[in-house]
């Protein structure tokens, strides 16, 4: 575009602090996002190393065994703000409220979301909501229940769980309205000519997302009301001292945190489909399927929570059904990793940084996904049930998934969302420590899972086990840090990029959506002239990328 | 004697081990197989398609999507999952199914300690660490007293919640002699990582020794305490029942017009009757109130009773059966 | 603000990402059936409370239902209905442009929703004067003694009180958002063109009205 | 800007007639009457569906015509349907484990059956409200619920906190 070299854009049009706090513009909106939900990563990383670096030796090294005046600080409380952490302030909105907010509407060739103060309500809800957690954190007794706060154990403990379930209560709020607000600009905001099939993968990606935000969402809130309801008056639905049935809570719990797994994987292979597509230079292969894949995925993830509770106790007749159900949701996974694969076939690749991060997600979600249908097996799920190999499992499919994504999408998006080049070398540099690092992290807790190695263990010593179990923790632990390494090199490169970094073009790989029609950073209102949509996202056969 | 584990996979040491195992070497070879497909195909194809150095981008391919292949890889996927289900379903039943002659031992989960006891009478017979007979189905009956814990023994390949409120069943047959690691693996609060137990697994001889030692016959002041208190007095005052005290040597008339005095192997076998079949004879002027006993009290401790019985009225001997505590 | 992008549907209520009154008024209504979705599965939970032990344990309902008053239940059924009724009115007159009836009709709606909370006041009360609480706080001994058959009877207390509770709080929301917009209306906002807040807030009191509608039977009838 | 693929086609509001708001009011207010009426009668089982039945029929009418369903485009009655759908599964799968939990080990019953500790003092207290001092009656009473409790369900339940019960 000829205007692109005016000096103006979305970041500098207007100056001051309360130009931000105030701001309805989307892309402003996907910074604040980025700089909290990041700052969040870094905070739950922080007790990632803190758990990796208690279980490098049997007994314990930095976490008291108990309590005492001055050191309130358990294991227990390290491992539960983890996954609180990482789950409801930084996996959810990763995705869908930096990259979605930022590029969703661009990438639909529109101004702005359809309810953009609603947009700046959800962040200051979300803002809201993770300081009554930092609250309950650090000015209440924190919280030891693990962030799936089962009952009975949740509704007795003497931490602040009320407090924290009230805060992630709040969280589940701006989810719903983020999540309503894409549906809606997704159904209504289209530019002229796009049609359903003419939008991006990485808009249906989001918008599958943001159907199970705006559904299963409401279902946490109640659940969390309830709990909260239980704990201050002994309602007596979850706590059998009061008539109440604690595997219910587990049906409670999953019925909303399965499809929020959804929820973080989604977005993620949203994500892929782009890098894939763009960094091969290559129509995308069987677009239809992967578009109507996340739709089924969605809709199928509503059906299986109760695979989290094949040892619970529940009814056998209806743990086959949720076993069944998640074999068929392995379908449409399978589906979209064939078809990014053959996307890359006839291509013309750029060994990128974000392409980098594709191929590892190609890796590591293949293993993420593959050592789910151990679990998903009704017999096989028996031993490995809350033990490491579910730890490693997860991990593959949130953190080898959904944040391998999500850094390729940054690495994507980056030159868009700032207008400056990071250093490519660097880039890779630090791919090689976050491939190695996640890897060696991981890999070795499936060894430590078919053990039997059991989550949420602060200390292995006296096991028949404990020698087998000590290599593999301390293999792990030290890809932990190497992985730390990583998201610190890229860290650097990064801020460093924003100061020091080449200028960047319009268009840096060759990309056909929308997104890349404008200049980089894009103006206030995304595009100087009103878009129309006049080819697909991915017609790489037909259109060069000099002629958008 | 204790098997080996393998780099995969911990020691079988249970009779439904090896099925489940034999699920996890399948899955694992087809996870491998598939692993290998999608990783060879992504690299082979991104190094081969690469774009060169300094090259421009040119028009690609447009191939957009082939009918054929794309069934292919929707339906084999989906037949190797319902295979997996099937079996994954079968191995379920046979590790849900208890076998008749399973012998139980009732497990009660506390934060932090297991209890299991032997006995289905109450305060006898229990042991905090697990021991049973080899090549004998166990069936494990828990509850939790108070958060929800879970037994897990990884060689037996077992695993089942402990729930408050309610109970749980896990059975397993052990196959080879051995100590093997015991995991609470549901979090349970501040020391879950020290719920852990060792299972012995013990010869039929050692097990009957074992049970031998641990099990023993409570006293009369424990099986008063735990059957007999609410209805029988020992001060003489009339209750539901009749009062123990100078029963011994009391002459009592029944229902039924017929009359005993309780002394000696007929007394005694009167004591028995009581305890197992109550309804039997009823001394007149009290209601078909007493229940069977039968699942409570054993033989051996029928003629504890009858011993305590007997020197209920002389307060300073003791019963013989207690002489050696 | 690209002035220049909509000049052919200048209406001043127009935002400035939408391209025309139309698309504006769809993304609402869109966005508000989608927040009464959420609202839906929020109420789901308690309803699924309700379901499992409505059919695990019936006779705690037979029972316990007794204890509330059907007529109070009746009376606030037909409040709701009715101003479920003026506010499906109102919007029709906003939409011919009638303002002042648009006016009344809001403020009919108001004031049955304050009868409905004053109705509920007066339950509310009675109960909490006998201990018939929910939760642990239960202590109706006058209950226990005529219904020894009932066990557990602070679950259907802590069901009418979650369900009846939330669904109260909803009335208040109610009342603060028609209250605002009586009061946009009495200062000329809203005409034909732009009346997507009446439209929502008419949507939005409509499914309060709903939720009653099952709650009403579910609580005080069977 | 979307116009051309939005799922609108007419551009006027709809405008109700006064006759059908109207008519819905009025039915509305006889089916509250029904509701009211058939809870008088004890149908048994059927009391719950009844009653559901009606109350489906009330809201069907404040949906469609009160909150315009039939007017707008499907979409909406699709997304309304979609969430009781999803309702729908969530309350029949927690149900259809409840329910049948114990149907292959007979020892895992729903604790639902099972009264809360605490209430043993409160219906010692309120039997002591109904007939004076006789106290061994309700120790009777308090045990015969909890029998009934607990034979009432089909699988014989073990009483969990006492395994020689």
């Amino acid at each position: 575009m000829s205007a692109a070299d005016s000096n103006t854009n979305y970041i500098n049009h207007t100056k001051g602090i309360m130009s931000w706090l105030l701001t309805v513009d989307h892309k402003r909106i996907g910074l604040m996002y980025m700089i909290v939900v990041l700052s969040a990563f870094a905070a739950g990383g922080f007790f990632a190393v803190a758990i990796r670096l208690e279980l490098f030796a049997p007994e314990m090294q930095i976490f008291p065994a108990a309590p005492t005046e001055g050191a309130s600080w358990t294991y227990n409380k390290a491992f539960t703000l983890h996954g609180a952490i990482m789950v409801f302030l930084f996996i959810i909105p990763s995705i869908p409220a930096i990259l979605g907010n930022f590029c969703l509407p661009i990438m639909l060739g529109t101004k702005d979301v359809a309810f953009p103060r609603l947009n700046l309500a959800s962040w200051y809800i979300y803002m809201i909501g993770a300081a009554i957690c930092l609250y309950a954190i650090f000015f209440g007794n924190s919280v030891d229940t693990g962030w799936t706060f089962y009952t009975p154990y949740s509704t007795s403990s003497s931490s602040s769980v009320t407090m924290m379930t009230f805060g992630v209560f709040v969280l589940g709020f701006s989810s719903i309205l983020t999540g309503m607000n894409f549906v809606v600009t997704v159904h209504k905001m289209r530019a002229p000519g796009m049609g359903w099939f003419e939008m991006p993968l990485f808009v249906w990606g989001i918008y599958a997302t943001a159907l199970i935000q705006i559904l299963a969402t409401p279902v946490l809130a109640i659940t969390l009301l309830l709990l909260i309801m239980e704990t201050t008056f002994g309602i007596g639905i979850f706590d059998p001292a009061n008539g109440g049935d604690p595997v219910l809570f587990q049906h409670f719990f999953w019925f909303y945190s399965h499809p929020a797994v959804y929820i973080m994987i989604l977005p993620g292979m949203a994500v892929m489909s782009e890098l894939i597509a763009v960094h091969s230079h290559r129509t995308i292969f069987g677009y239809k399927l992967i578009a109507y894949s996340s739709v089924a995925i969605a809709f199928l993830g509503f059906l299986v929570w109760g695979h989290h509770m094949f040892v619970s106790g529940q009814s056998e007749f209806i743990s086959l059904l949720f076993s069944f159900i998640t074999f068929l949701i392995g379908v449409p996974t399978a589906i979209k990793l064939f078809n990014w694969m053959t996307t890359m076939y006839l291509g013309q690749i750029s060994w990128n940084t974000p392409m980098l991060y594709a191929l590892c997600f190609m890796v590591t979600f293949t293993i993420g996904g593959l050592t789910g249908v151990f679990l998903g097996a009704l017999g096989m799920d028996i031993p490995l049930h809350d033990t490491y190999f579910v730890v490693a499992h997860f991990h593959y499919v949130m953190m080898g998934g959904t944040v391998i994504a999500f850094l390729g999408g940054l690495h994507h998006w980056w030159p868009k969302i700032f207008g400056k080049m990071y250093s490519e070398f660097w880039g890779k540099i630090g791919f090689v420590f976050i491939f190695l690092g996640f890897n060696m992290t991981f890999f070795s807790q499936f060894i430590l899972g078919q053990q039997g190695m059991p989550r949420r263990y602060a200390d292995y010593a006296g096991f028949e086990k404990t020698q087998l179990f000590e290599t593999y923790h301390q293999f792990s632990t030290v890809g932990s840090l190497i992985l730390a390494v990583g998201f610190i090199i890229i860290l650097i490169y990064l801020v460093h990029s924003l100061i020091a970094g080449k200028k960047a073009p319009a268009n840096p790989w060759g990309g056909l959506s929308m997104e890349w029609a404008t200049s980089s950073p894009p103006p206030a209102h995304n595009f100087l002239e009103d878009p129309v949509c006049k080819h697909g996202p991915y017609d790489y056969d037909k259109v060069r990328p000099e002629d958008i | 004697m204790e098997p080996k584990g393998t780099f995969l996979l911990p020691p079988q040491a249970s009779t439904i081990a090896p099925e489940i195992d034999a699920l996890y070497m399948f899955i694992f070879y087809l996870s491998v197989f598939f692993f290998i497909v999608i990783t060879a195909g992504t690299l082979y194809f991104a190094v081969k398609y690469r774009k060169k150095e300094g090259e421009s981008f040119s028009l690609t391919s447009g191939l957009r999507h082939n009918t054929k292949l794309e069934i292919i890889w929707s339906v084999i996927p989906t037949i190797l999952f319902m295979i997996i289900f099937a079996w994954g379903w079968k191995v379920f039943l046979q590790a849900h199914a208890i076998p008749a002659n399973a012998k139980t031992i009732h497990v009660q989960a506390n934060q932090w300690a297991w209890n299991f006891q032997y006995s289905t009478l109450k305060g006898i017979g229990n042991s905090n660490d697990l021991y049973i007979p080899v090549n004998q189905p166990i069936k494990l009956s828990m509850y939790s007293k108070d958060v929800i814990h879970s037994l897990f023994i990884p060689d037996f390949r077992v695993k089942m919640d402990a729930l408050p409120g309610r109970n749980t069943t896990l059975w397993f047959e052990a196959t080879a002699v051995g100590e093997y690691d015991l995991y609470c693996t549901e979090y349970c609060g501040l020391d879950h990582s020290r719920m852990n137990r060792t299972v012995h697994v013990l010869s039929e001889e050692d097990y009957a020794a074992f049970l031998a030692d641990v099990v023993q016959p409570r006293k009369f002041d424990e099986i008063y305490q735990a059957s007999c208190r609410s209805c029988h007095s020992l001060d003489g005052s009339i209750g539901t029942g009749p009062t123990f005290k100078g029963l011994w040597g009391r002459t009592s008339e029944f229902t039924d017009g017929t009359s005993l005095t309780i002394v000696g192997d007929v007394g005694a076998k009167y004591i028995r009757d009581s305890v197992y079949n109550p309804n039997l004879q009823r001394v007149k002027g009290f209601s078909q109130a007493m229940p069977t006993h039968k699942n409570s009290i054993t033989e051996e401790e029928i003629q504890h009773i009858v011993d305590g019985l007997k020197f209920l009225d002389q307060p300073g001997e003791q019963p013989p059966s207690e002489q050696g505590n | 603000m690209s002035a220049t992008t909509h000049d052919s549907h200048g209406h001043p209520r127009l935002a400035h990402h939408f391209f025309e009154m139309e698309q504006q008024h769809e993304c609402a209504k869109l966005g508000m059936w989608l927040f009464l979705l959420t609202e839906i599965l929020f109420f789901g939970g308690l309803f699924c409370f309700y379901f499992i032990w409505r059919i695990m344990d019936p006779e705690l309902f037979v029972g316990a239902s007794e204890m509330l008053n059907w007529k109070l239940g009746g009376l606030n059924t037909i409040v709701l209905i009715f101003s479920s009724f003026t506010v499906a009115m109102a919007i029709r007159s906003i939409q011919q442009n009638k303002r002042n009836a648009c006016a009344i009709y809001l403020a009919i709606t108001i004031a049955c929703a304050f009868v409905f909370l004053v109705v509920k006041y007066f339950e509310y009360s009675a109960k909490i004067g006998h201990g018939t609480l929910p939760g642990t706080s239960f202590h109706d001994l006058h209950f226990l003694a005529e219904h020894p058959e009932v066990k557990n009877p602070h679950i259907f207390f802590s069901i009418y009180f979650c369900m009846t509770g939330l669904h109260g709080f909803h009335v208040i929301c109610g009342i603060v958002y028609i209250a605002w917009l009586l009061y946009l209306t009495l200062k000329n906002r809203f005409d034909s063109e732009y009346y997507a807040p009446i439209e929502m807030g008419g949507l939005y009191w409509h499914l309060v009205d709903l939720i009653w509608i099952y709650l009403f039977p579910l609580l005080y009838l069977i | 800007m979307s116009s051309s693929n939005s799922t609108h086609d007419s551009h006027q509001p709809h405008i109700t007639p006064m006759w059908v708001y109207f008519g819905v009011l009025g039915a509305l207010l006889i089916l509250t009457v029904v509701t009211v009426a058939v809870a008088q009668v004890d149908l048994g089982p059927l009391n719950l569906p009844v009653a559901m039945a009606v109350a489906t029929v009330k809201a069907g009418l404040v949906a469609l015509i009160f909150m315009h369903l039939v007017f707008d485009h499907k979409f909406y009655i699709y997304l309304l349907l979609a969430s009781l759908v999803f309702l729908a599964v969530f309350v029949i799968f927690c149900l259809f484990d409840l329910t049948r939990r114990h149907e292959i080990r007979h020892e895992v019953a729903a604790p639902i059956h099972a009264e809360a500790e605490w209430y043993k003092e409160l219906r010692i207290q309120a039997a002591g409200l109904d007939h004076g001092e006789d106290h061994g009656d309700s120790h009777g009473d308090l045990h015969g619920a909890k029998t009934n409790a607990h034979s009432e369900k089909h699988a014989p339940v073990q009483t969990p906190a006492a395994p020689q019960h």
